[in-house]
């Protein structure tokens, strides 16, 4: 099905790579849109000075307002175009057919639309998750363990379910309840949900979307382990994080740019894996876990990477 | 009992004098170069026709209009009244016609707002109620200072728009039709307090449409006319005939109805009407009642005694608990005002602000209410504005409606050309019976007899109607045969030619004439 | 403050005056935008490039002029439902859920019955997505006139409602069959036939409901002032005692009022998925899918000065604004929060300029002899106070 | 499982976490409330909460002074509220719409703000829980209601408060009477507008209050957006409570509790979907109000514009 892509001489000139991105909620929202932007950083000073340059809208929640801008980047002659969130689908499968020269890469899932210059990328977040839940399976002492998510979908739901697989697999009796407050911004609520795990007797807690802050603030008010997910959010309470989940889509994102400069624009999808290093278990290395829960959890990844461990 | 600061700095009044006052309205010049002037211890009359501009000229001197041209003298000092503070604070009261009360709050509260407490930011609603209890009896006005505004009746509101002015020490006060909303008997208590009021020294404005309170209480008398002075003469000096020569510009006959008509059969029939009423208080208890094709009965009582209520069960505005209403033996109880309407009645609210007109509405759009879905004002569901535009111009110079456009909003008109609006809808419609509240309150004198004009010729097209009226004259004047309520009650029926006003009084006091008074 | 009491009656001054007055909403824009570029300038962006990038994002190409035209279909649609529900005296803030449901429901039907002639299909989704507003208007309406809910109230509660039930739709019953397999579960339905699209009016997104939009905005302005059923709905709003006194039904046309207002939110929502989307996807708020068009539509109105045919123009000009701001933000990168910021300065600034456009059309009534109330039939009429004198 | 819901614990639970919840929407409600009274609508409460819950944070997140925190609260609430003022009570413009226009304003400002100042959200000290003595050792009863923070015991008391100011004072009857017949009340020489712009501004200081109770008290984080639609319940919960104090204070507590319970019920595991529980409280609070018999008439003059004619 795939005519030679129009030529269109790989350069190996001074020109900078041109990238735009649109994400859906603000670049420095702790969570989702951030870990693009922090990849961008990235690269940025890996590929050095003048070899990259990145142009962004961010907070495009509308998804109408999102097809505008991946448009208009196209008809300005942006060299890549991430439209980094999973409802920008049905757009850049409109868009992409007009700019055949131009690459768009949609994340986070796994359809390419079999088109010639449409990548796909995704995180196995549920992989992150299945790590996280291990771990909290060890550590809890109520065996109650709560889960703040935004709604039920998507990433967010990938990863809550990876996590309570993880709990399972270490122990099937283990409680892992799960809260939905139907926002990604009600702070108030998402705080509430989280005392409302500890007063149900959880003792760790974990949650996906940026609204989790308020319940890490109350995980970190009881004493109780918080597990992150989608970027490092231990600074955040340094005391009772364990673990967060950070995505690393640099990874991903060199293997495109190296792909455009071989004259592949699409057609490939990618996930950022423990494997690949797309993703990371970072671990708060203040805590004192015990040495049983880091081996576990060691072992855990490595079984994953190995493919020894399946998750359900 | 302490006197407040803001009731003895004031000095005394002794003159005012208003030069040359121009007002102007977008299309309406509503005063050009008037002079008026009230000194200490008189009455001074304005009268006029409807929209001559005499309510313009008293909020112009009360601070609420802003006055274009001309200047304001008071006590020998001009003066600037920007606002009615700035009145107040000049000794300035005023009592509107439309009060100025607020009806969720009690008379102390209405009494007590804007001025400073004893207790400092506390309200001192203690001392304000005794204040007012000592102040109501020095002028013989009984008032309970806790009960709360809606709850009264007109003319008791009016008691506390006196009040309010008598507390902040306001020696000129102006009254703009008070009198329209009164009883007989209450406007003769009114007329007590502002002969005493004037006695003490104060000045009184004072607007009315009835000529022979004017000439009972006033010194003076200015006439206004198309928004211009046409003379100022001492009220001893003058007859009713020259003053209403003077406002209309031509003769004026009063009119009475003394030819004896032929009276139809039975077209509205009562037959033991109760129903719940207004303020939980009294409604209407078995009332029947029969008017005849061609026939006027006048409804008289004092207010609030059932009339309205009647009004309403009549027109379908009230649900009947018990008994039934017919129209030509035909059966409307429970009918909803739009089939009511439909079988050719037709009402004349007595809140015509509130009941009968729209105020955002322009003239056409009011004079098409009860039939805009009708030919031939509409056609499948469309208005036809050609008609509705001709029908309009028609009714507005047949009813002499003082008006810059069919356009205008009803609001903009004044209030006697909104109750010609009204009226001009409900008798041009050839009515089968008609339920007229109050029709020419408010109504310069050749507007009122025009309206009178329009009730007997419409009773001479065998039109059966209902006239309610606390004006005994006028009931006099017209009524066929009258009938007196009393706490919803029917006390009696009196053929008008065998009936005096005493009777009547007595009736409307629920007492029968002959019957022994027991307490 | 006050200007000299005696203007000169020119009438050229005044026709110019009244064309002014008539650009206010526009001059009022201009000066959010100068207030606007003290913003820019603390970001270290140039105005001038910023507010050219705006002009040129809006108007400045056929393509730009179609994506504003596209953005501008729900704005005057919800906008025409508040002009109606403003006559009604009914405020109904409920746009938001209204369009949500209306697309639902169109969606729905949409995605059932995959094999009916495009046209059909579309004229039932049009009426589909009506009735899913109208119920979602409506509702409030029964409440308000049966039960002395408040509207305000209840529209609020109801565009939450509406969210959860999207969001639990596009994950639930009406998932799109490949993302209920996929890992991701993307909460998204299916998407429309190619059929069931709206038609296209020239080769950009520019669909056919503009031009639906249009005849709507005339047939409401026929509705409210040539009929029967306007006239009502107007009297009620205006004072119920004597509604009911003309023999009209007040709580049905309360009812009508906020019911007809939904409906036309509904008809936005379902235009968004057949003419622009081709599918429902959520983001967990109701803005997601409807780009704040429920909230927006009313500000529309109101730059229309609640007149059906001017909300026409009016949202052209706020869709331009909105698509405009966005362009602006990729090319001076500002973040987008100082979009909707300066989105909210507008809206001040245009409703406040109400007042002035008022004062100076009342100082040319006074000198002019007729009164527009900005109604028709406009009618010439004698000042009294030239008969007067 | 539902009777799993009637457990002491779960009841218990559902109070603490009703009163917090409650708390903004206390001060919301009640800033809104003044305001309506005296015949102004603000649907701006969204955006002054926001600015507010920015501005506390900000201010702890600098100085650690939490009176300082509050004190700018307070001077951009009413900051927003004079200015609302300006536009509805000056220039007369539809109160609705100038609400929406400053809650877009409010919102896109303490985004840019929290963006370009801050960046990225840290944890901040705030208001810490204060133990009433006595009170706060009362089993049950006094963990629930006397273990709260500062802001918690002022929300609460500003029920009873506002009662007193609008029904004793001479303000009060003042904002009364402007709200039911601002002519009337011109007409004895209140002034009108200065009513509506105390109402008004102490309406934006209120709001912010409520932001700032969330930011820096209740949660000691700021994300952006994190009212989350609160500043449009508040105004719902006016209406719920017929304008008055008390009846405030009783929707506030059903709407939270509710949402309490939600959560509750999401946390035993009661199958039913999500988005069905999120739904509730708002849910009920229309059942609620559509069944109650007294319904209070708003004040007559609510959203309209007073100018002195002529
Ligand atoms: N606020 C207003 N706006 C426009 N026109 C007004 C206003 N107030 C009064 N007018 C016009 O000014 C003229 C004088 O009105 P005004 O109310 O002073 O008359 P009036 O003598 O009190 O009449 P009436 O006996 O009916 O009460 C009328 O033509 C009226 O329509
Ligand atoms: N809010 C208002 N807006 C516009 N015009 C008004 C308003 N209130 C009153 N008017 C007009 O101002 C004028 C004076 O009103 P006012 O309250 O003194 O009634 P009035 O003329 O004494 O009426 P009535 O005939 O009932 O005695 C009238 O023309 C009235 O229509
Ligand atoms: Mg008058
Ligand atoms: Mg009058």
């Amino acid at each position: 099905t795939q005519a030679a892509p129009p030529v269109e001489e790989p350069e190996v000139s001074d020109q900078p790579l041109r990238v735009a991105i649109v994400t859906p909620s603000s670049m420095n929202d702790l969570a989702f849109s951030q870990s693009i932007s922090d990849a961008m950083q990235a690269l940025q000073k890996e590929m050095g000075e003048g070899k990259l340059e990145y142009v962004y809208s961010e907070n495009m929640f509308v998804v109408d307002d999102a097809a505008a801008a991946i448009r208009s980047y196209a008809q300005q002659g942006f060299d890549i175009i991430l439209a980094h969130g999973s409802q920008y689908g049905s757009s850049v499968q409109e868009i992409a057919p007009d700019f055949p020269n131009t690459v768009f890469a949609w994340g986070t899932t796994v359809d390419t639309f079999d088109m010639p210059n449409v990548h796909a990328y995704e995180a196995a977040s549920d992989e992150g998750g299945f790590v996280n839940g291990v771990m909290a399976a060890l550590l809890t002492e109520t065996k109650v363990i709560g889960v703040v998510g935004p709604i039920e979908t998507g990433d967010a739901k990938l990863y809550i379910d990876g996590f309570a697989a993880g709990v399972k697999s270490v122990d099937p009796e283990i409680d892992v309840r799960v809260t939905y407050i139907g926002s990604f911004s009600d702070v108030a609520l998402a705080a509430e949900a989280a005392t409302t795990h500890l007063s149900a007797g959880a003792d760790v807690l974990t949650g996906s979307a940026q609204m989790v802050i308020g319940a890490i603030g109350k995980a970190k008010e009881a004493g109780a382990y918080w597990f992150g997910t989608q970027a490092d959010q231990t600074s955040f309470a340094h005391d009772v994080v364990v673990a967060s989940q950070v995505y690393h889509w640099e990874v991903l994102l060199r293997e495109i740019f190296a792909l455009r400069q071989s004259g592949v624009l699409g057609g490939e999808t990618f996930a950022a894996t423990l494997d690949n290093g797309g993703q990371v278990i970072k671990i708060n290395p203040d805590l004192d876990l015990g040495q049983d829960v880091l081996d576990e959890a060691e072992r855990v990844i490595q079984g994953i990477i190995d493919q020894t461990i399946s998750i359900p | 009992m302490e006197i407040r600061a803001d009731q003895t700095n004031k000095t005394p009044f002794t003159s005012l004098q208003m030069r040359n006052v121009c007002k102007r309205f977008p299309g309406v010049l509503a005063n050009c170069e008037v002079d008026f002037d009230v000194v200490s211890g008189e009455v001074h009359a304005l009268l006029g026709e409807n929209g001559a501009g005499k309510s313009t000229l008293m909020k112009v001197l009360y601070g609420m209009y802003k006055l274009d041209d001309g200047e304001i003298i008071l006590n020998g000092q001009p003066v600037t009244i920007q606002n009615p503070t700035v009145a107040i604070n000049h000794g300035i009261g005023m009592i509107h016609q439309h009060f100025m009360l607020v009806p969720t709050l009690t008379v102390a509260e209405n009494v007590a707002l804007g001025l400073p407490s004893s207790k400092g930011p506390l309200t001192d609603l203690d001392v304000v109620s005794e204040r007012i209890v000592q102040l109501a009896s020095t002028y013989n006005l009984k008032i309970d200072p806790s009960a709360l505004i809606w709850q009264l009746s007109v003319g008791q509101q009016q008691r506390v728009e006196i009040i309010k002015a008598l507390y902040r020490g306001a020696s000129l006060l102006l009254l703009d039709e008070p009198t329209a909303v009164l009883t007989p008997q209450e406007v003769d208590e009114l007329f007590l307090i502002m002969r005493q009021m004037t006695s003490d020294g104060y000045g009184l404005g004072f607007i009315s449409h009835k000529l022979h309170e004017v000439v009972e209480i006033s010194d003076r008398i200015t006439v206004l006319r198309n928004g211009r002075k046409i003379g100022t003469q001492l009220t001893s000096a003058v007859t009713k005939q020259t003053l209403a020569n003077w406002m209309v510009g031509r003769e004026i006959t009063f009119i009475t109805s003394n030819d004896k008509m032929d009276q139809g059969e039975v077209r509205i029939d009562m037959q033991a009407v109760s129903c719940p009423s207004q303020r939980g208080t009294e409604g209407l208890r078995h009332i029947d009642l029969q008017i005849h094709s061609g026939e006027i009965v006048g409804l008289a009582g004092v207010s609030g005694n059932g009339q309205l209520e009647l009004a309403e069960v009549v027109t379908g505005l009230r649900p009947i608990k018990e008994g039934r209403v017919l129209l030509d033996g035909e059966d409307i109880t429970g009918l909803i005002p739009g089939q009511v309407t439909e079988k050719g009645l037709s009402y004349v609210p007595e809140e015509r602000m509130k009941d009968g007109m729209i105020r955002d509405f322009n003239i056409s759009e009011n004079l098409i209410l009860r039939e805009h879905h009708k030919w031939p004002f509409s056609k499948k569901g469309f208005l036809r504005i050609p008609y509705i535009n001709e029908h309009t111009d028609k009714l507005v110079e047949q009813f002499r409606i003082k008006t810059p456009s069919r356009m205008t909003l009803a609001k903009n008109l004044s209030g006697g050309n909104i109750q010609k609006v009204l009226l001009a809808r409900e008798l041009s419609r050839s009515p089968r019976a008609i339920v007229a509240a109050q029709p020419t309150r408010g109504l310069d004198i050749g507007a009122s007899e025009y309206v009178h004009e329009q009730l007997l010729e419409q009773r001479k097209l065998g039109t059966a109607i209902l006239l309610i009226s606390e004006d005994l004259d006028e009931i006099m004047a017209l009524a066929d045969r009258i009938a007196v309520i009393y706490e919803g009650q029917i006390m009696d029926v009196l053929p008008r030619l065998t009936a005096t006003k005493e009777d009547l009084g007595l009736l409307m006091a629920g007492v029968h004439p002959g019957e022994t008074i027991q307490n | 403050m006050s200007q000299s009491k005696k203007l000169t009656s020119h009438p050229a001054k005044k026709r110019f005056a009244a064309v002014f007055d008539s650009f206010m909403p526009i001059f009022a824009t201009i000066a959010a935008l100068l207030v606007g570029a003290i913003f820019l300038l603390l970001l270290d962006a140039n105005p001038i490039t910023a507010y050219s990038a705006l002009l040129e994002g809006a108007f400045g190409s056929f393509n730009a002029f179609a994506e504003t035209l596209v953005k501008a279909i729900p704005l005057l649609l919800v906008g025409l439902g508040t002009c109606i529900a403003y006559r009604g005296s009914v405020t109904n803030i409920g746009g938001e859920g209204q369009m949500i449901v209306g697309a639902l429901l169109s969606t729905w039907i949409g995605l059932s019955f995959t094999n009916l002639p495009g046209w059909l299909m579309i004229t039932i989704a049009m009426l589909a997505g009506i009735l899913g507003g109208a119920v979602w208007g409506g509702l409030p309406g029964v409440l308000k006139a049966y039960f002395n809910v408040n509207e305000i109230l209840s529209t609020v509660m109801m565009n939450a409602i509406a969210v959860q039930i999207m969001n639990y739709m596009l994950r639930g019953p009406m998932i799109d069959p490949v993302q209920a397999e996929a890992a991701s579960q993307i909460p998204q339905t299916a998407r429309l036939e190619m059929a069931y699209r709206l038609p296209r009016l020239v080769p950009t997104r520019l669909h056919i409901g503009l031009l639906i939009a249009i005849i709507l905005a005339v047939m409401v302005y026929v509705l409210l002032w040539r009929t029967t059923l306007g006239y009502r709905i107007r009297a009620v709003g205006q004072n119920q005692s004597a509604a009911k006194y003309g023999g009209i039904d007040v709580k049905k046309h309360i009812v009508l009022a906020l019911l007809l207002s939904g409906a036309f939110a509904g008809l936005a929502g379902m235009m968004q998925v057949y003419g622009v989307n081709y599918r429902m996807i959520t983001d967990g708020s109701a803005t997601g899918f409807t780009g704040n068009a429920g909230f927006n539509g009313i500000v529309a109105a109101l730059f229309g000065q609640l007149h059906p045919l001017i909300t026409i123009p009016a949202s052209i000009l706020f869709g331009g604004l909105l698509v405009g701001a966005n362009s602006m933000q990729r090319i001076v990168q500002v973040p987008s929060a100082l979009i909707t910021a300066l989105n909210g300065l507008v809206v001040v600034f245009v409703v406040s300029s109400e007042y002035f456009r008022r004062r100076s059309q009342r100082k040319r009534i006074a000198f002019i002899e007729s009164e527009d109330e900005g109604k028709p039939p406009k009618e010439r009429s004698e000042g009294l106070g030239e008969a007067a004198s | 499982m539902i009777k799993d819901l009637f457990t002491a614990t779960v009841i218990i639970g559902i109070i603490s976490s009703g009163i917090r919840l409650a708390t903004p929407y206390l001060y919301a409600a009640i800033g809104e409330m003044f305001g309506q009274r005296s015949g102004v609508l603000n649907l701006g409460v969204e955006g002054q909460m926001l600015l507010g819950a920015f501005v506390a944070y900000f201010v702890v997140l600098r100085t650690e002074s939490l009176l300082l925190a509050i004190l700018a609260a307070i001077g951009v609430g009413a900051l927003m509220g004079l200015a609302m003022g300006f536009v509805t009570i000056q220039l007369q413009a539809t109160q609705g719409i100038a609400g929406i226009g400053f809650y877009l304003f409010g919102m896109g400002m303490s985004n840019l703000l929290f963006q370009k100042l801050i960046g990225v959200v840290e944890n901040i000290d705030g208001f810490s829980a204060i133990k009433i003595p006595l009170l706060g050792d009362i089993p049950v009863i006094g963990e629930i209601f006397f273990r709260q923070n500062l802001l918690v015991y002022l929300a609460f008391l500003l029920v009873p408060l506002a009662w007193f100011v609008l029904n004793k004072t001479t303000l009060g009857l003042k904002i009364r009477a402007v709200g039911e017949n601002p002519e009337a009340a011109d007409s004895l020489g209140v002034n009108v507008a200065l009513v509506r712009y105390f109402t008004v501004t102490l309406g934006g200081i209120l709001s912010s209050i409520a932001g700032a109770s969330l930011s820096v008290a209740l949660l000691n984080v700021f994300q952006q957006n994190m009212t989350a639609g609160q500043g449009f319940i508040a105004v719902a919960l006016v209406y719920f409570g017929s304008w008055r104090p008390f009846g405030i204070l009783a929707g506030a507590l059903l709407f939270s509790m509710v949402n309490a319970l939600q959560l509750w019920i999401q946390v035993l595991g009661i199958p039913i979907p999500s988005e069905l529980a999120v739904m509730l409280p708002y849910i009920l609070t229309i059942l609620v109000l559509t069944l109650s018999l007294t319904k209070g008439k708003g004040p007559s003059a609510l959203t309209k514009a007073f100018e002195r004619e002529g």
